[in-house]
């Protein structure tokens, strides 16, 4: 009973998954790097189209999945943050030895699975969609496995994100035994009538934690900074971005969705590790000299922040949900673009310690203006994207009177000025024989470069005059509650 | 229009500036000059045709009268919209900024050498920037400009600044600069955002528009809440004690530019702050709170003089001065007296000049001996042209002396604040005491008693020198005869007084026999 | 025919013309311009002086206002940059401009060859410029920038010489009393301002008796301020620890300042506010307690002093006490006419001792000078005769006349306590007069700079000391004050019993004093000597040079604890508290880091223990 | 179904992931760390088995079908990891891969 109107909805997944597949095929007639690449970015780019078409066809809901406005959103943004990743993995693979275009096919199964996750409103889908998205990132981290950091941020994420799935299996097990139902109202529904016995808490909390990890949240955030320092480029953009979106959405949905989650000690338990999560993100970064593992502690802090819209769950929640993520992608897929265009060609061990980046604004100007822009953005300074966010968060706070996720995002953002600053300045100091890495000289040209500089265009432009941004945001999440 | 021509000028200047490094040393220097000129020009072109005597809130009238005004809606989702408005006040301080500006980029012509493009282009930030705060009047474009103004200043300081002694160095200086004005901001933040939902609470629909908030009723403690958040945001920008440890530092580290710009106008964006929105939005909390702020002012008096007096680095020293003159201006803001608001506008009119004047020779005193320690100076008098005179003439001023415009402001405020708190006035006079004994012993120091050795110094030349007697000229000049200033600004003061006094019962407080101890 | 006042004004433009056009000469203006811009501007304000006090003179002596602009507006607070001009204002303009031009005069010769005269000429005029616009302000706004204005000139002219840290020292005690005088003064002024709402002396003085009734707190408070002000400025007992110090400066600095004009500004302002004053009885009598316990404290002083010009400064402080005491009874008119005769012979006498110091190569020290009168005759003249009017020799000299005046207004009032010091005070007066003429003049030479000190020449040198000599003798005597109606009468006006009684009393003390000090300082020398070396003689004497230890006390009391305080918070203690704040970030920063060890077993057992205490969190919410 | 109650099988599926996750903890060696991921994934399947028969629903064996696939290609992925860490570090000790730490 797949009806037409099933498959128009549809048609994004299938679109990037067919483009996985001729990638497939592809690498096996014959080995072409430029031709992959061209190829996933044009399906990319497809099913970007389609997506248009399948929202303005009207919002279609069957048991396993649902295509509404907020999967739109996931949707987009999950698309949006693979074409960014796969136009810098072009730049960054042309130096790798080894084979290049298995890289895309994992990237195209993962933003699948992204797609699916999003939107999922079924155990099993969600299960299946999150499983898609993290099987290939094993893959993509492990790519370099010649450079030892890359093979151990490899292993690390495949232990750790297996232990977690095994802990949200046992959670959905768990959820489904007391509710006899998988779809997620349903499921809400179920427990609502049967008032929430230990187990069902228990489940629920075992969920939780699964899929806590996956957005590090503080107790379980210890894997971020390895495997974002260890993973080649491309791939731990792809992780701080489109995974961590997409799981984002379906836990946002979860808790827009089902009303039984509202249950007020679980709003508790969520700010307080939300708090915890602002404080100690913003805490490990503070005399860090490693970009990469500062950023990966600042995206930990920024999903610090992103959290008090779940546990507000109500009023402006989801809209400033929403926004925040929007400027968190553009902002992170900026900084990372910055560094993955520094590192690549791949020679080894990317550019990431911060005596790389000393002087930078005196050999490369507009590379380094990209950074400071995006560093600039993450601490929530005017003129960027990053201070619409915050001030929506702050908003939402204050709206809901929730004063010590208030309090937490104000010390978390002022600990977070510190670091940031710090990077910012070493970007312009100027220090004779300087060992510094340069990106390639006509880095602006290549399609990388391109991408990096229109994401810091756009932070800025957000920054400026948002409001087409907010509209289409009032748009997309008016109908959902 | 002409409003937001104020504001883009410099940020264009400041572009024009970084791209003008390629044709060699001189363009940018000569673009932020003649931009400023420009912000300059328009101010005063404003001054003359429009008249600032109109009352700018008629008595009933919802609506405030701006003597101009410009309004583009930016966010409608939350009411927010580009407004600018330009009255009284706000001209004042930003001819204050365009001179300033001028002062600033003459006072570094020789001093900055690298990266020349790039330090105009943040010098004209900031000023953008503060421009923008003067003219902003929707809360959201306040806060906006209030934030944007501080990354040029760090990146000056950071970059172009001198390490001072034992490990502080120039970027801690200029990190902690940094994180208190934008912690306190935050605090703001958290204000605007609830007075905003308190009036979408019982308006319905959202707005940060200065006129409608004025309006939000709202409940006792909430009021003094919200007003302290504004209050800490401005308090650590004026500098009020507690929160003052960022100022000597970014001072000691600061270029002659930075530390110019910093005393001379962004220590007045805090207290314009003050006026025009920490008072006028929550009267009776501020009325409340009047004595608290008062004590703050005298305790700032005292400490900012007790520790100008032991410190060895020049700049360290005038930066502490700075912070008692701003315990008048605090005095002066809460003591809801007309005739008190009017020194307050003239005594940040003259804490910059002085301020400027101070800071630029102790630039000079750096360029020709390249040392800010008071221990290595002495016997400079006749050895620097006619650096020394105008030193003293600043010193004057800063401790005072009739005739220049601070015994003005600060007399006007001391006189305006006696009838309401006596007490504060007599301990607050005994402040200029101390006035006398920092600024003399900077002169003493610096000047006077034995010289180490007779070694002669070029003495100032052409810029240097019309640069020091401009400054002191208009010193003088508002000393002897501020009428013009006072006018400008009297009718904005007089409203800012009757929302503060609206609060009090009628009739200032009767003048209980002095024996009896005063308020 | 009123005075045509619109020459007014220029009595303080010349001087600031001066000051203008010697300050913004950058050093290119030679010795003999400076000298010549400098002495002429002052010379042609005594003209315009002398040619408005002819017109004041002849017509009725009413007094008249000119105002230029208003300074500012505010509400009700106005203050005007306004002149006013009555008998009170006139003689004092006199003083200034006349005894100023002939310090300028002298200065000429004096300052010869120092480097920075041009500096030197600016301050003065500077000094002059201020000193009339206090004198000639009509509300006190004006009043108080003439007083500041005053305040940093004698700052600057003391540390003139500024290659030598004690002048600067001495000079930054000067401005800092002054300046604490100055807040009292202040703290009048808004007081007044509170309570009248205007600042005009005019309208004060006619608004205060209805406003307030006579003993009422206000106005008392107002009066104390007032006087605080004027001790300050006048360095009347406590805030006189500074004139002493002050002689570090030129001598014709100490010459117009601190003996002819600034010292007397206090006397000016209890006079000028004389209504504010009688509204306060009590307070009256206070000004006058205090000027004879400052009287008799500096008689004492001054004649254990070796400096000639630490005598001369001790000298002027117990004269004003004595300006003091003729307020403190009331008798406006006697202080005001012994403050101008004060200023002719006091002048005369520090010009004296200026030729005196030139002549032996700045030796200043009484010990190391003797037998002058025969090498310096013009110097010795100006001590004979300034000496004599200083301890009132009657009938001949001008001291006698004003100082036997206020004795005989203090009996009028019958204020025997203030009449008793009054007299004792003339006693010690002419004892340490005749100990310094004697000690710098007569006996042997005690030093090679007395030995050839060669006399000074010329017609700047010569003329300001013959001039003061004349108007020191009965001549300046019969100079009037114009002070009629403009002061209230003093009591001597009604009674006569008893005043050529007490005229023979006082020219009776005057020659008893000097035959003793002559009897002793000639024949007594080693005897004195002996006694002041022995135990009890010798702390008495030490004592009494340390000027009865108050420089001592205000050191321990004010100097010390303020150093201390200084010294501690050197390093700011707020900031050390926010950076406390940062070290505590730092070191939970440093906690954190340690949990990342790298290690997948830590990574899992950390979410082990995450997931746990969620499910504590969990089941306890239950 | 009145044989044994749903509990019992939670209880048995609880205490096998509560091994599985010991093993996680504390064995060092990788092959041990991905037999303990397989033990984890497979009491959850059994839980879904003892909920679907519980609730006499097949849905309950689909999902098992679905944990299955997922800890199979778990286990390949992580086998072929492990030969690269052999291959790399020589060594199958898991404490070797701490390269990256503070």
């Amino acid at each position: 009973m797949l009806t037409s109107a099933h498959m128009m909805a549809l048609t994004p997944v299938i679109l990037v998954c067919a483009t996985a597949v001729t990638v497939m095929l592809g690498i096996a007639w014959r080995r072409q790097h430029a031709a992959t690449a061209l190829v996933s970015i044009l399906g990319l780019n497809l099913a970007l189209v389609s997506l248009y078409l399948v929202y303005s066809a009207g919002d279609v809901s069957t048991p396993l999945l649902v295509f509404d406005r907020l999967s739109m959103l996931g949707m987009v943004l999950v698309l949006a943050s693979t074409l960014a990743c796969l136009t810098m993995s072009h730049a960054y693979l042309e130096g790798y030895p080894g084979r290049k275009e298995e890289f895309y096919l994992l990237m195209l199964c993962a933003a699948a699975g992204g797609m699916v996750l999003v939107a999922s409103q079924h155990l099993a889908t969600l299960f299946f969609g999150l499983e898609l998205l993290s099987m290939p990132l094993y893959g993509m981290l492990a790519y370099t496995y010649r450079d030892k950091r890359s093979l151990e941020s490899g292993i690390k994420y495949l232990v750790l994100s297996a232990a977690a799935t095994a802990f949200l299996l046992f959670g959905m097990a768990l959820l489904y035994s007391q509710s006899g139902r998988l779809d997620i109202a349903g499921l809400l529904a179920g427990l609502e009538s049967s008032g929430g016995g230990a187990w069902a808490l228990a489940g629920a909390g075992l969920m939780l934690v699964g899929l806590g990890f996956k957005l590090s949240i503080v107790p379980f955030h210890l894997w971020t900074p390895d495997v974002y320092q260890g993973g080649p480029g491309p791939a731990a953009t792809f992780l701080a971005t489109a995974s961590k979106a997409a799981v984002f959405i379906v836990l946002l949905r979860i808790v827009m969705v089902a009303p039984a989650f509202h249950v007020e000690w679980l709003h508790t338990v969520l700010g307080g590790l939300a708090l915890l999560t602002m404080i100690v993100g913003n805490l490990l970064a503070l005399i860090q000299t490693n970009l990469k593992r500062l950023l990966g502690y600042s995206s930990i802090a920024h999903f610090g922040y992103l959290l008090v819209a779940l546990v507000v769950a109500d009023g402006l929640a989801v809209e400033t949900a929403g926004i925040y993520l929007i400027t968190y992608l553009m902002t992170t897929l900026g900084a990372f673009g910055v560094v993955t265009l520094l590192s690549s060609p791949y020679s080894g061990e990317d550019a990431s310690a911060l005596h790389h980046y000393r002087g930078l604004f005196w050999r490369r100007p507009y590379l380094a203006a990209v950074l400071t822009v995006c560093l600039l953005s993450l601490a929530g300074i005017p003129f960027t994207a990053g201070f619409i966010g915050k001030f929506y968060i702050v908003a939402l706070g204050v709206e809901a009177g929730r004063w010590w996720l208030v309090g937490g995002i104000i010390a978390g953002s002022v600990i977070g000025l510190y670091y940031y600053l710090r990077v910012m300045v070493t970007l312009y100091l100027v220090e004779p024989g300087m060992r510094g890495r340069d990106a390639p000289d006509n880095w602006g040209m290549k399609a990388g470069g391109v991408v990096v500089l229109g994401l810091a265009l756009l932070v800025i432009a957000f920054g400026v005059y948002p409001t087409p941004v907010i509209d289409w945001m009032s748009v997309l999440t008016s109908p959902v509650h | 229009m002409i409003l937001l021509w104020l504001v883009l000028v410099p940020f264009i200047g400041g572009l024009l500036c970084w791209q003008a490094d390629r044709w060699g040393e001189k363009a940018p220097r000569w673009i932020a000059l003649i931009t400023m000129m420009l912000v300059l020009i328009m101010t005063l072109v404003l001054w003359l045709q429009g008249d600032y005597q109109l009352p700018a809130m008629n008595a009933g009238a919802d609506s405030i009268r701006w003597a101009m005004e410009w309004k583009v809606p930016w966010i409608p989702r939350f009411g927010i919209d580009v407004h600018l408005a330009l009255d009284g006040l706000s001209l004042v301080l930003i001819a204050l900024t365009g001179f300033l500006g001028m002062l600033a980029v003459l006072c570094s012509w020789k001093e900055i050498d690298d990266r020349i493009g790039f330090f105009h282009l943040n010098l004209l930030f900031i000023l953008g920037g503060v421009v923008g705060v003067f003219l902003a009047i929707d809360l959201f474009l306040f806060f906006f400009f209030w934030e944007m103004m501080l990354v040029p200043m760090y990146f000056l300081i950071a970059l172009w600044g001198h390490s001072g002694s034992e490990g502080k160095t120039r970027i801690r200086a200029a990190i902690k600069f940094f994180i208190y004005t934008q912690a306190s901001g935050l605090l703001m933040l958290v204000a605007i955002l609830a007075l905003v939902f308190a009036h979408h609470a019982n308006t319905g629909e959202y707005s940060f528009s200065y006129a409608d908030l004025l309006q939000t009723p709202l409940s006792e403690n909430m009021a003094m809440v919200l007003m302290l958040g504004f209050f800490i945001a401005f308090a650590v920008k004026l500098p009020v004690v507690p929160l003052h440890g960022w100022l000597p530092d970014a001072h000691a580290q600061a270029p002659t530019a930075g530390s110019v710009d910093l005393a001379g106008i962004l220590l007045k964006t805090a207290a314009y702050g003050m006026l025009r929105f920490a008072l006028p939005l929550f009267p009776e909390a501020s009325q409340t709170f009047a004595p608290i702020a008062m004590t703050l002012g005298l305790v700032g008096v005292f400490y900012g003089a007790v520790l100008a007096c032991g410190q060895r680095d020049i700049k360290r020293l005038i930066a502490y001065t700075s912070i008692s003159h701003m315990g008048f201006v605090l005095i002066g803001i809460y003591s809801g007296s007309e005739l008190a608001l009017q020194g307050v506008v003239v005594l940040m009119v003259a804490h910059a000049f002085s301020a400027a004047g101070l800071f630029i020779m102790s630039g000079q005193l750096f360029e020709r001996l390249n040392t800010r320690d008071l221990q290595e100076m002495g016997g400079l008098w006749g050895r620097m042209g006619s650096l020394p005179g105008f030193s003293l003439c600043f010193v004057a001023a800063s401790l005072g002396m009739p005739g220049t415009a601070n015994f003005v402001g600060e007399f006007m405020v001391l006189f305006g604040t006696f009838p309401t708190a006596p007490v504060v006035v007599i301990i607050g006079a005994c402040g200029m005491v101390f006035a006398a004994i920092y600024s003399l012993i900077l002169m003493q120091r610096v000047y006077f008693g034995p010289s180490l050795n007779d070694q002669k110094f070029e003495g100032l030349d052409g810029r240097e020198f019309t640069m020091l007697l401009g400054i002191f000229a208009l010193v003088v000049l508002f000393g002897l005869y501020p009428q013009p200033l006072l006018d400008t600004t009297s009718a904005v003061m007089g409203e800012v007084q009757g929302l503060f006094q609206g609060s009090l019962p009628a009739g200032s407080v009767p003048m209980s026999s002095l024996a009896g101890g005063g308020q | 025919m009123g005075v045509s006042m619109s020459y007014l004004p220029l009595t303080f433009l010349l001087p600031l013309l001066g000051t203008f056009i010697l300050a913004l000469s950058r050093g290119h203006m030679s010795e003999r311009g400076s000298v010549w811009v400098g002495v002429s501007s002052v010379g042609l304000a005594a003209l315009v002086t002398a040619f408005i006090t002819i017109q004041f003179m002849s017509g009725d002596q009413s007094a008249q206002t000119l105002t230029l602009w208003t300074w500012i507006s505010v509400g009700n607070f106005t203050p005007t940059i306004g002149l006013a001009l009555d008998g009170l204002s006139i003689t004092m303009l006199g003083i200034i401009t006349g005894v100023g031009f002939l310090i300028h005069l002298f200065a000429a010769w004096y300052m010869r060859g120092e480097e920075g005269i041009t500096r030197f000429f600016a301050y003065m005029n500077l000094f002059v410029f201020s000193m009339v616009l206090l004198v000639l302000g009509d509300n006190l706004m004006l009043l108080f920038l003439g007083w500041e204005g005053v305040g940093i000139c004698s700052y600057l002219l003391i540390g003139y010489y500024y290659r030598d840290s004690a002048n600067g020292a001495a000079a930054f005690k000067a401005f800092l009393i002054t300046r604490i005088g100055d807040v009292f003064l202040a703290i009048g002024l808004f007081l007044i301002f509170a309570e009248l709402g205007t600042l005009n002396i005019a309208a004060i003085l006619e608004q205060a008796p209805a406003h307030w009734a006579t003993g009422d707190s206000l106005v008392r408070w107002a009066a104390l301020m007032f006087l605080g002000g004027a001790l300050g400025k006048s360095a009347q007992l406590p805030l006189h620890t500074w004139l002493a110090d002050a002689m570090a400066g030129p001598t014709p600095v100490s010459a117009l300042i601190h003996a002819a004009t600034m010292v007397t500004a206090g006397v000016y302002l209890i006079a000028r506010m004389h209504g504010i004053f009688d509204l306060a009885p009590d307070v009256l009598h206070l000004v006058g307690v205090i000027g004879a316990a400052t009287l008799l404290m500096a008689g004492f002083a001054a004649l254990a002093q070796t400096d000639i010009k630490r005598i001369l400064a001790y000298s002027t402080m117990s004269q004003i006490g004595y300006m003091f005491l003729a307020l403190g009874v009331g008798a406006y008119d006697s202080a005001i006419f012994h403050l101008m005769t004060h200023a002719f012979f006091k002048a005369l006498l520090f010009l004296s001792a200026g030729a005196v110091i030139v002549s032996c190569h700045h030796e200043q020290d009484m010990r190391k000078l003797g037998g002058l009168w025969r090498r310096l005759p013009l110097a010795y003249m100006g001590f004979i005769v300034g000496g004599a009017a200083l301890s009132a020799l009657p009938l001949v000299t001008a001291g006698f006349y004003s100082k036997d005046d206020i004795l005989w207004q203090s009996l009028a009032a019958d204020q025997k306590g203030l009449l008793l010091a009054g007299l004792v005070g003339a006693l010690l007066t002419s004892l340490y007069t005749v100990r310094l003429i004697i000690g710098t003049f007569h006996g042997e030479m005690k030093s090679d700079h007395a030995r050839n000190a060669e006399p000074g020449r010329g017609l700047q040198h010569g003329l300001p000391l013959i001039l003061l000599a004349v108007l020191s003798t009965f001549i300046g005597a019969m100079i009037h004050p114009p002070l009629s109606g403009v002061l209230p009468a003093s009591p001597g006006e009604s009674t006569e019993a008893g005043h050529t009684a007490l005229e023979l009393i006082a020219a009776g003390t005057a020659i008893a004093g000097i035959a003793l000090a002559a009897w002793l300082f000639l024949r007594k020398r080693e005897a004195l000597a002996r006694l002041v070396s022995g135990g009890p003689g010798a702390s008495l004497w030490t004592l009494w040079n340390q000027a009865w230890g108050f420089d001592l006390l205000f050191d321990r009391l004010l100097v010390r604890p303020f150093r201390i305080l200084v010294f501690i918070l050197r390093r700011d203690i707020i900031d050390a508290l926010f950076g406390l704040v940062a070290s505590i970030t730092k070191g939970l920063n440093a906690g954190l880091t340690r949990t990342q060890t790298g290690r997948v077993r830590t990574y899992a057992t950390s979410m082990v223990l995450g997931a746990t205490v969620v499910l504590i969190f969990l089941a306890f919410g239950q | 179904m009145n044989g044994i109650p749903m509990e019992h099988g939670l209880i048995l599926a609880a205490i096998l992931f509560a091994i599985g996750l010991a093993g996680l903890m504390f064995r060092r060696n990788m092959v041990f760390v991905l037999m303990s991921l397989e033990i984890m994934l497979n009491s959850a399947g059994l839980a879904f088995i003892v909920a679907g028969t519980a609730w006499e629903q097949p849905e309950g064996q689909a999902m098992f079908l679905l944990v299955i696939t997922l800890a199979a290609a778990e286990a390949s992925v992580g086998l072929a990891l492990l030969i690269q860490l052999y291959q790399r570090f020589r060594t199958l000790d898991t404490d070797a891969v701490s390269g990256m730490r503070g």
